[in-house]
């Protein structure tokens, strides 16, 4: 018979370990899960980008790596010290924010209603699911044209490409956890007389919601994205014309110092929306709880 | 840092060993097609693998990872190589009739002539041979970009920008030229005299190698084979100018023949400008346009560009297809 | 097995109050399985009737139908049911990401709904816990807490589907005169399901056996509490002991 | 107090409603649910896009949209019939298909199993979580010329560059799946002493299937997006290099006959793996069901 | 409530068969409040113990904690367990993914698994339902799956939480014979979680109350079971009946 052995911390004092201790001792312990990861460790999700970065510069110091390629680290760090001192970065950035912003927050509340229609009506469902299919399905660039034609050139334009753009993660994601809603609180929701609101407020959204932030994490990294392309057009400032032009004049150090702003910037959104999910999902009892 | 300067006088070997092998980042399959439908890729005497690309960024990035040898390209790549610190000289250079870009101009935006642009919103794309000639337009209007509203766009955004108004004016290209004035010619939609803008642009379309190639014996001699080539190609598009739509714009690009012809009959003759001190200056004029405007990064020299032991090799081609040499103007 | 009880009330549609419940021919089943076979069921206004069977027997699929939560399960019949209904279900369904507080008021209009909850919820043992998670519930708390969210509302028809399965005896009776009282409030028309059939006799005003889809076994409860104690275990195949147990009705300690 | 009446069909025969009918009848029910969808209506979700092309089709007749912006759906049909005639669409569409089929089975397979190594032990999700979240953030477009550096530009480049696509949404919302399994079937796993690999079979994925399908429907489309970048080099042929082509030459009719392949293929996308997720998943009780 | 009963058996580590469970001073706790309370528990190898005790007394995390399931929930003692462990959760706790059988067979080695779980299958009574889906079962029939899980393994400790509460008197009394056979097989030692005191009585060797987080009550079974159980119900709080009830060790039907 196998037997496994545990021993916990006693508390100190004068009783022996046969006598019980005085009261009731309530200390954390380690978990020793066999399955499933271990309990979290602080800053440890740190080490894949850290060791990312030591193998660039280790691959950079040691020539592996050709500067024209893939400048070193602190080239990049020279080349961004030198974008603030102008007051370019700074500027670019503060404009793509705004813009990535105004559009994350508009379409992250049009794919979250549309997301609703689809998932809690029949007919809602027919008329939105297969446009919105087809809009994921095009790609950004080709929807360009039209919407220099519709929209102009100006912010607007390159609002609503971010919010379309947006919308879709949250569409996806949100209503397929909809669809995946337990029928027994369905079922619950309607014994209980809920209203229409009343259920989406009650079950509908906060049963989904795991599945909207997933949602939301992607749609916070597509809204960089589509800098990219909207910034070609008509933008004389923000992070996405910043690396066309750095594109054009092979400014590889600025294009690098670029690509290392949207890595911060994902890495931070995605930190983000993952402290927000931890507090809005504190009541589940998961594997990665 | 910069390229090295280019030793004139050391002798281009014309010797391809068998085995040596180039790679071609053409453009819109054209380099390709132009020396196959003229016969030029029968017999070749080295191997060639083309690579198609779009956009002169790419390609540069391309040359920069060791990904290609050769690329035909517009005129300011080569600039925006060298301001990216690329050692990529220009061994061959091309010219078609400069009218062939036109200024269009929205309807209503009230533009008659070059004295017009004043305070008006111009299409505008870094990087690309229309940038030069917006440039050369204000030069010849004697306005600073600080005068008008340069909107960046990207070269396929022109047609519809300026169609619907968002520019008041772009220039375009055949056969976007024919397409803007069917759609809004009647609304007032125009393009500006050809005379008025023919000395806005250069018509200029460049080859260039790269650097490490041309210092190979084997590969610089390829190299040159593929310039004696690629003279006597267009040189046959002058006298195919029909085979030429067909094989290219029809089968190649999907255009319809009558597109085709429209683009061709706008290019005109395709002329070699002798590979010279002339034509060195008449890139410089383009940097230091470009500079002026304060949109170089850096300056460059022209010179460090170019690669003038292809001169005679082109020129001597020519002639002997029956093609014209000129001297670059400015 | 024989059908013991047919229970063919008169129609009483022409009359003044008709039954709370009236189900006619009433048929479910899975997969061509049937589970309730043209089973006939009439509940009077403010009836209490108990329901056992062996599990698996069909009570809970007669539940859902009389909750009408069974609109995609096959079948036929007539039913008639309040529009008032309140349900408790085997499991305790609480919504987990709502605090318990706010389960038990779900859907509970009014200003006063929060206050009724908590009441509710001291009432089941669980003052104080309000805003614990369901999650954080040991099984016979989740269960009380699904018990308190019925006993704040007001039904036409309670339907409670073994409310009490997974509390210890002390509890139990604890809940059996919460819901007495809540019988005596509002007077629903209550179908529970339990498998203690000392529970249904001490309850009901009438208890029902299920078995193969239909009801085996009627009978009006309070009259000889022995004779159907040992009748019910009869029908349910179980060897009635000698003595029947009254259960107390007074729990030991303070209620 | 409210008295809801139901009647429901009764079998035909001599028997009067009085009789009970001489065996219990199953009927298909309708289905009335108050809160949540109503029963699904085959073909109901092709209303969405034949509206859209209703649409489409009545603003080309009634002149409301210029044609030079989107040409009429006949035209866009008749240059589709043009494409195929010339045999050029059959050739473009294979050689896509070709690179994105390939790209989307590696690059699903990688996310798979890059989300496995995140989800299920902490020094993988530390090595491996940071840098797909900053890979994620990082444009396509901008990867382009490290990848052409490493991996040329043949076919080689254009896979890896649609694999590493493909792979961000899989491994995102299967990591979220996993991380959101319930605590008590990891329990359950320990109990009944799973090994780690019968657990990955038994408990991880099937519990993570509903969010690695809804990855896998993004995958789906994104693997065609990635075209649009990557057949920008070193490409003859293909949808996304048909479109580039199109664009240089402002053949609208050709750009709109390559955005209705991309919707169309989206939608077949979506439609087959929902298809498989109906099967998949047919164990759930959901309000989507 | 005072402790009465501490059991402190003399320490056994020098002996050769030591107790099959072992706990001393356990105490666990979710945030700051105590659920267990230095609690002190051995059970022989192959001993029978029940375990008795309120709603929220803390038998579940008692029991979480003997299958070491409770790494995360704050505490601190010393616990022996045997590493072949057995649970029988209060949730039944199927994969909703897995078929029946699936769940059954679930980390079972060895290529008659299947058969040997289609067995257990029969043997409580869903043979034939092997390829149903979890929810496609009555709640008494996932909880049988459940126990048909813990059936086909050869554990050294079975711990099983309220594994009977959603069954039937009849298909109840089977359950128990199954699990009395089980017992004879492999002789595991068992832990058992239930409200029903003759359950308590019938099955086990041992019967525990639970309250307050220690063990108040500590009795050997089968010597006079009447007694035990008046003080059973006294230790729970309610109020003994006056006559005995002797629960029927077969069923009326057959099994
Ligand atoms: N969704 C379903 N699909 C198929 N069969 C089902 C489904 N729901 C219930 N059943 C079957 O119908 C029968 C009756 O189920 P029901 O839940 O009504 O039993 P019950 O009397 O409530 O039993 P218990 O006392 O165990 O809860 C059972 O055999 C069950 O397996
Ligand atoms: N995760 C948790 N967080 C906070 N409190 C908890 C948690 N789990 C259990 N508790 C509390 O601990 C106490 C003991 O719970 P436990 O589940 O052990 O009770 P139990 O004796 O099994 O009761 P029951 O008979 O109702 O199942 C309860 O009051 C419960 O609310
Ligand atoms: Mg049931
Ligand atoms: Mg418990």
């Amino acid at each position: 018979m196998t037997v496994a052995t545990e021993v916990l911390p006693r508390p100190a004092g004068p009783a022996g370990p046969a006598a019980p201790p005085p009261g009731a001792l309530l200390l954390p312990r380690r978990r020793r899960r066999r399955l499933g990861p271990a309990r979290p460790v602080p800053f440890l999700r740190a080490l894949g980008p850290l060791l990312l970065v030591a193998a660039w510069a280790a691959a950079s110091a040691g020539g592996a790596l050709d500067p024209r390629t893939l400048p070193a680290p602190w080239t990049v760090l020279a080349t961004a010290g030198d974008l603030l001192a102008d007051g370019r970065l700074q500027r670019d950035l503060a404009a793509s924010l705004q813009r990535a912003g105004t559009g994350l927050v508009l379409g992250v509340a049009a794919g979250l209603l549309l997301a609703l229609v689809a998932g809690l009506s029949r007919i809602g469902e027919a008329l939105v699911d297969g446009p919105v299919q087809v809009k994921r399905a095009v790609p950004a660039l080709a929807l360009v044209p039209l919407a220099i034609v519709w929209f102009g050139i100006g912010e607007q334009m390159k609002v609503i490409v971010i919010v379309l753009s947006v919308l879709t993660p949250v569409y996806v994601n949100t209503h397929a956890a909809l669809r995946g809603l337990d029928a027994r609180y369905v079922e619950l929701a309607e014994t209980v007389g809920l209203s229409r609101g009343a259920f989406v407020r009650r079950v509908a959204l906060p049963g989904a919601l795991p599945g909207f932030l997933t949602g939301l994490r992607m749609a916070v990294t597509v809204s960089w994205l589509a800098l990219v392309v909207v910034e070609q057009i008509g933008a004389t400032s923000g992070i996405g014309y910043l690396m066309t032009q750095a594109r054009t004049y092979g400014q590889t150090e600025v294009i690098v110092v670029g690509l290392v702003v949207y890595g911060l910037l994902g890495l931070l959104g995605d930190h983000a929306v993952r402290a927000v999910e931890r507090r809005a999902l504190s009541w589940r009892r998961s594997l990665g709880a | 840092e910069g390229p090295a300067p280019v030793a004139a006088d050391a002798p281009l070997p014309t010797d391809v060993p068998p085995g040596t092998r180039l790679v071609v980042a053409d453009q819109s399959e054209s380099l390709q097609t132009v020396l196959r439908a003229s016969g030029e890729l029968d017999d070749l005497p080295f191997e060639v693998e083309f690579a198609n690309f779009t956009g002169g960024p790419a390609i540069l990035e391309a040359f920069r990872a060791g990904a290609a040898d050769v690329a035909p390209v517009g005129d300011t790549p080569p600039i925006q190589a060298l301001v990216a610190g690329e050692d990529v000289p220009i061994v061959l250079a091309r010219q078609v009739d400069p009218r062939s870009t036109r200024l269009a101009v929205a309807p209503g935006a009230g533009v008659d002539g070059l004295d017009d642009l004043r305070g008006k919103r111009l299409a505008y794309a870094p990087g690309t041979a229309q940038q030069a000639i917006v440039l050369r337009a204000l030069e010849a209007a004697g306005l600073t970009t600080g005068d008008v509203e340069l909107v960046e766009l990207q070269l396929a955004d022109f047609p519809d920008a300026v169609r619907t108004g968002q520019v008041d004016v772009a220039p375009l290209l055949e056969p976007s030229v024919t397409r803007f004035l069917e759609a809004v010619g009647d609304e007032g939609g125009s393009v500006l005299p050809a005379e008025d803008t023919a000395a806005l642009s250069t018509g200029l379309t460049f080859v260039y190698a790269r650097r490490a190639v041309l210092q190979d014996e084997a590969r610089a001699a390829a190299v040159r084979a593929l310039v004696e080539r690629t003279v006597r190609a267009y040189a046959w598009v002058n006298e195919h100018p029909e085979e030429w739509v067909q094989e290219y714009y029809v089968e190649s690009q999907g255009l319809s023949a009558e597109d085709g012809r429209r683009i061709v009959a706008s290019q005109g003759e395709v002329v070699f400008p002798a590979l010279d001190e002339a034509l060195v200056a008449r890139q410089q004029a383009t940097i230091d346009l470009i500079d002026a405007a304060g949109e170089l990064p850096r300056p460059v020299r022209a010179a460090d560009g170019f690669d003038l032991r292809f001169g005679p090799v082109v020129a001597r081609s020519a002639r002997a297809a029956g093609a014209r040499v000129v001297t670059a103007g400015r | 097995m024989a059908t013991l009880a047919g229970r063919l009330t008169p129609e009483p549609r022409s009359g003044a109050p008709g039954p709370a419940v009236r189900a006619r021919a009433l048929s479910r089943g899975y997969g061509g399985r049937v589970v309730l076979d043209r089973l006939d069921l009439d509940v009077a206004p403010g009836e209490f009737v108990a329901l056992l069977g062996r599990s698996g027997s069909g009570k809970s699929t007669l539940l859902r139908a009389l909750a009408r939560l069974d609109d995609d399960t096959p079948g036929s019949g007539d039913l008639d049911v309040p529009g008032r209904r309140a349900v408790v279900f085997q499991d305790a369904r609480l919504l987990p990401w709502a605090r318990v507080l706010d389960n038990v008021v779900l859907g509970l209009p009014g200003a006063g709904a929060r206050a009724r909850g908590a009441a509710a919820l001291d009432e089941v043992g669980l003052g104080g816990r309000e805003r614990a998670w369901p999650g954080e519930l040991s099984g016979g708390e989740q269960q009380r807490v699904a018990l308190a969210r019925s006993l704040v509302r007001d039904p036409a028809l309670l339907l409670a589907d073994e409310p009490f399965g997974a509390l210890d005896a002390l509890t139990r009776l604890r809940m059996h005169a919460l819901l007495r009282e809540l019988c005596a409030r509002h007077r629903p028309a209550v179908v529970l399901v339990t498998h203690d059939v000392d529970e249904a006799v001490a309850l009901a005003d009438r208890v029902l056996v299920v078995d193969e889809g239909r009801i085996v076994l009627d009978r009006p409860a309070g009259t000889d509490a022995a004779a159907l104690r040992a009748d019910l275990l009869g029908a349910l195949g179980v060897e009635a002991p000698h003595h029947p147990v009254p259960v107390p009705t007074r729990p030991g300690g303070t209620p």
